[in-house]
């Protein structure tokens, strides 16, 4: 096996790209920039040496943060633990009264828990812990950690990476969606390439990124987005290439009303200023409960504090140079509005996907206008109340038919020679899931397009007659 | 229309789903001057089909009505004709993600069964991805290419007909992921990494008994695989009711002065009350299969 | 191991008994009649021979419904599928397409499914099934099924085989209410010997009956019942030593509020026998939505409808003999709510368990207040949501702490050889359940007894100034 | 106070529980003249507790208050000194129920460990019945055996020092009931055969890994068991809240006139609406041990 330069160069790390570093099963995301200082597990190092290198690569790290790649015959072995005891109950030393067994623990790690939580596990299910007669086990375990300690492997970012890694260190950001939850909502969405779906999200953008993952750059996502932008933080993540950015529209819903009134104008005339100026001012509002929000806030509010008078008019300068700077953005969003309406416009979008803190059950009857009928959508939600919700308007409503309303159960296993079992501890819940097919809507219905309104007597005397 | 691409309007020799009420479907290929019989009369494909938009409502000769769906592996899994045990979608979506399947990976997935997967995968490596399929029955392989052909994904995908624990996957060094559903995958795992890229990739063995995961998870770590993990994972199903709860009949209430501070309310006699509920369906699936995925890193 | 005739006298089945027929899991209870058919699963026969038999014998079905106790021996082997092949979805054979393995099916049995339910599971897990080309395997399992039928094993009566069998034959009777639960709830009340429990459950008896057992004839179990009288059916089942009827009373909820109220009449005397006439004249209407109500009334039309004028003399003594026996009977029916309600005066009853069909909230807080502080409770229902009611009650309330809202995962496994894995069907839910303990109830606060009772004009006057 | 039977005022040398709040409590000797810290101040057991009522709200030296519960097996489960891992409540319940434990039952037990599951059991069966519980560990069933006095429950039970594996229960043909909570179930079958009554009985092995369960049923199995049954029961915890859910805002309402029939009602920009649900846990016990029941047959 030689070799092959062409071949390896497709997956050599670069300056600029978008890693996720790992230990154990602790991901974090992080850009590569030389020269600057990381910290990872509450231990700072460099990824300039990482530059250069293959994917996949482990690194020890050497003093002053230095990465040094690991030699590949390096890699941990588990033989050591094959075929111990079953467990040690009734063994008569009182010193192994830990019931997590090595085994347990490497498991623990394989599941994503960072060290202190596999610490508190053990502390939690140590017999021995509560009489504090003894901690060697323990502290043969702090030393287990510390040989975790000092590798970290860089990977190339994917959909299962970052939703392990979300779900794992900051669950709250991403609705607590769970990674196999995720998983179901892309297949029962039909994701694929070619297709244009939209996709509501407060999920730091992860939810978005693996829709654009599966499309690969062909077809359009339009993200349909809450106040004052779209949260991406997630789509950078994936260290997309450029090209799959052209795929990518937004659309704020504070214009939704208007959008589908035929009210919205997104013209760029001079006219209409006035009109549009107080449209995309609504969007500049931060978003109402968003991680930027009060920052900002508080940021003008010590500029304001600490303005002498000499400076007003450097102030007033930055303010011109703002304002026009100002000008040249909104124009950038009025045509990127007018793109995104214009795609919203033939109301044949291929695939919805809801996945936020909002209440989704608005959120779903406002999108599913947009779809083609025989389309899929799936929507997420934490609480299964919210779904019930959609469920009944949407029977009531007509239009749609494989209602499912689901959620899944995960457990992982540790499978080793005469120790295999379930692994001790599982998710909770990983949220619950609404999906089903639009299908056209019957043209005599009320529910239809604006085209075919009835005469509004004629109507009223059927509601008479009914009543 | 195609399995991997949406189309707005039936055409001849498409494959269409009709939807006939609550879980029945049935599907049906469109033909020109061709019926299909339902339990709500027959539907002339050349009137009824033909020319008609994806999710119409078509109105059979009986005067009961069905939706005609475009086809998706999803609704493909819960309607094709059934020629061995087959993965179903929650499977299948957690198999997906694992195996990081995106457009333009390679796959060799073996056993290829009725297709169930195979109809996933597909889609999700379109357009530019290609799945090598291995059948060791020799009938159902050449089955799986018709229907291939037939939902016009035939270009995407290679179909043979072999022993893969004898004779692998027919490739190597071209897959980027790897799919295992056979009797004793442990056999197969030597194939699977000479299937697979030299950077790496993903691997995934589905098996029912918890023997066949020991085995395959000792091979995998014989064989250098890493991040060896097996999972299963199970759909649960809440059906939406409305459910009417009778309250009970203490008696005639006390005057309110003998007990003022009472926090039960006079319940009114022979009422009830409704309560917006979920309940789960009386017996679920309580095991489709183990599993085991692994990574196989640079050789 | 000699036979020892003491020892076996105990366990031999006699006239009159309860027990229960089994054959795989299916279950059936019945009491021994001598010349009475019983039918079960389809096939009728005497049990005249199983009197003077040991419980747990076998018997086979000999032709006139005559039972022969099987040879100890003949118990079946399940050897011959030891070690087979793993799963056959890979087999050339197309016959050999049917998912289900024969020791699934064997653990279906297990599970307590019944014959047809296994057949319509072969046809659902059956490849070859929609392409109707091959039956063979169904017709081997309908051999292997007649192997099950010609045999009928008695058991005597147990809290498991009951709810087993009412959980497999008719859910519906007990609310749904899975085995695992029950067993959650008898733990969870800490029944035990020698303790007061108080017990409200539409379920049959089933719960009752469990209590009782629990109980081993030592202390009181009060049945609150709602309508025309307790169900217990359930409880009959156990086949319990006549002395443990002893320690069960009876109380009906529609003097739930006299009695709290200290309202409630029950000396005998002739002077207040209108009011309690009318009192026991509620309890006499049958259950609102019971089994018996409906057929109970159309048979009272009908009468109606056949009456003849040369008949009406009979009837009216009959009429007369009626009334003198309700007399009689309501004489004992008022001495039975004298002693059950002497019991529950004393408020200070042990444990308290609800499993019925009614809304379980105002059952719960009518009934907490009977019972001692420091003692446990616990509530089923079906439905989560009633129970998310009742916690908030409670916590509003006071008086309650160790509130627990949980339900249980259930799952069975097929250990064979080299195909060892969970049951392929697993129940889809058992109900849930709240539990908790009683504190005293603050003597300063509103929620406490009648005692301190807060001048009425000061509590308006908070209202109107928070108003 | 007794674990087998419930007394309304607390005395000297009872075991009780004190309640601090919400899943924190703590079991308390009762001691004439002693007192005990807890994060409200001091409880002096004379004056506060000695006489009141079991379930009393109890103000400690601090000003704050606790409650002082009767002591159950149940809240033993969650209170005692772990000297082994333990069995918790979901699994003693199934385990009771399918031995078929009740007043009068005898019963085998091994390991004895920190007792958990023995005093579950005392509770069943007394006042008629007896638990011979087998303990390899000798300091741990002298300590099991000074709890059983101090709970008043000693004249239930008798607590051997043995190994169960090579010596038995120490009791021959009284056992209703079996349980096994050791590393090799499968050595320990024909002891726990021997044990039971001639007439039958009810077995339980509990076992975390599946290699255990496998060999135990193969021994079960060899030894004429019957019904032989394994299981998996796992306890879901659904804690109560009021989630408030913001709603969107999709701007201002265009008139009725354009869209009459518009199911959508206008949304306050904001907004949010509370909804009472239940969150589970981030994380629950994914896995305690497998129960195996088997039914001993008459021999």
């Amino acid at each position: 096996m030689a070799d092959n330069v062409d071949d390896d160069s497709l997956y050599r790390i670069k300056e600029g790209d978008y890693v996720v570093m790992k230990r154990g099963d602790i991901f974090k995301a992080v850009q590569i920039q030389t020269k600057k200082k990381v910290i990872f597990e509450k231990q700072w190092f460099f990824l300039d040496n990482a530059v250069g290198q293959l994917y996949s690569t482990t690194f020890e790290l050497a003093s002053g943060g230095i990465l040094q790649p690991r030699k590949p015959k390096d890699t941990e072995s588990s033989t050591d633990t094959k075929g111990a005891g079953t467990d040690n109950r009734n063994i008569v030393d009182d010193g192994k009264s830990q019931k997590l067994t090595r085994d347990d623990i490497e498991t623990l790690k394989e599941q994503g828990l960072k060290g202190q939580e596999i610490i508190q596990q053990l502390v939690d299910n140590s017999s021995t812990f509560k009489d504090k007669t003894e901690y060697s086990q323990e502290k043969y375990i702090k030393k287990k950690k510390k040989k975790y300690e000092n590798v970290v492997t860089i990977l190339k970012p994917s959909c299962r990476i970052l939703a392990l890694m979300y779900h794992g260190r900051e669950p709250g950001k991403i609705c607590h969606l769970r990674y196999d939850t995720l998983a179901q909502m892309l297949t029962l969405a039909n994701i694929h390439a070619s297709s244009k779906v939209l996709v509501f999200e407060t999920c730091a953008g992860l939810v978005l990124g693996s829709v654009m993952e599966r499309m690969g750059g062909y077809g359009s996502v339009i993200q349909m987005f809450p106040g004052g932008g779209p949260v991406r933080a997630g789509v950078e993540s994936f260290g997309f290439p450029a090209h799959f950015h052209d795929m990518l529209h937004e659309f704020p819903i504070c214009h939704l009303n208007a959008l589908l009134a035929g009210t919205l104008d997104t013209a760029a005339k001079d006219s209409s200023a006035d009109l549009k100026e107080s449209d995309l001012a609504a969007e500049e509002k931060p978003e109402a409960e968003g991680q930027g929000g009060p920052e900002e806030q508080s940021m003008e509010t010590n500029i304001g504090d600490g303005s002498h008078d000499p400076k007003k008019e450097e102030e007033e300068k930055r303010r011109e140079a703002k304002a026009q700077e100002k000008k040249v953005k909104q124009e950038e969003k009025r045509k990127k509005l007018a793109a995104a309406a214009s795609l919203l416009e033939g109301r044949n979008a291929d695939g919805l996907v809801i996945a936020s803190r909002f209440d989704p059950c608005p959120v779903l009857m406002a999108l599913l206008k947009f779809l083609s009928p025989s389309r899929p959508f799936v929507v997420y939600s934490q609480y299964k109340e919210c779904l019930v919700e959609c469920y009944t308007k949407l029977r009531e409503q007509g239009g749609t038919v494989n209602l499912k309303l689901t959620d899944s159960w995960l457990r992982h296993y540790q499978v080793l020679p005469n120790r295999t079992h379930p692994v001790l501890l599982m998710s909770g819940g990983g949220g619950y899931l609404l999906s089903g097919t639009t299908v056209a809507v019957e043209l005599s219905k009320p529910a239809g397009s604006r085209k075919d309104e009835e005469p509004a007597p004629k109507r009223q005397k059927v509601t008479e007659t009914e009543g | 229309m195609s399995f991997v691409e949406y189309s707005d309007c039936i055409r001849d020799g498409d494959v269409a789903i009709v939807y006939l009420g609550h879980e029945s479907m049935t599907p049906v290929k469109v033909k020109q001057g061709a019926q299909t019989q339902t339990r709500y009369g027959v539907i002339r494909h050349s009137t009824d089909l033909i020319g008609r938009r994806y999710g119409s409502k078509v109105t059979c000769s009986k005067g009961g009505w069905v939706y005609v769906l475009h086809p998706t592996p999803e609704l493909w899994t819960v309607n094709l004709p059934h020629r061995t045990q087959i993965l179903y979608t929650t499977d299948i979506a957690t198999i997906t993600m694992m195996l990081e399947l995106k457009p333009g990976s390679v796959v060799c997935e073996s056993g290829t069964g009725s297709g169930s997967l195979s109809h996933a995968i597909l889609r999700t490596i379109a357009p530019t991805g290609h799945l090598h399929t291995v059948e060791f029955h020799q009938q159902r392989s050449e089955k799986v290419l018709e229907e291939f052909v037939e939902h016009r994904v035939d270009h995407l995908v290679t179909v043979r007909n072999q022993d893969v624990c004898k004779d692998g996957f027919g490739v190597s060094g071209v897959a980027d992921a790897v799919f295992l559903d056979i009797p004793s995958p442990w056999e197969a795992i030597k194939h699977a990494k000479a299937a697979m890229k030299k950077h790496g990739g993903r691997v995934c063995s589905f098996s029912p008994c918890i023997e066949q995961v020991q085995k395959t998870c000792l091979a995998l770590s014989d064989h250098g695989f890493e991040e060896i993990n097996t999972l299963e994972v199970l759909l649960r199903v809440h059906d939406v009711r409305t459910i009417s709860l009778p309250q009970p009949d203490f008696g005639p209430e006390p005057s309110a002065q003998i007990q003022p501070d009472s926090t039960v309310k006079p319940p009114q006699k022979h009422t009830s009350i409704a309560v917006k509920t979920t309940t789960p369906p009386r017996e679920i699936p309580g095991h489709t299969g183990y599993l085991t995925f692994a990574t196989k890193p640079r050789t």
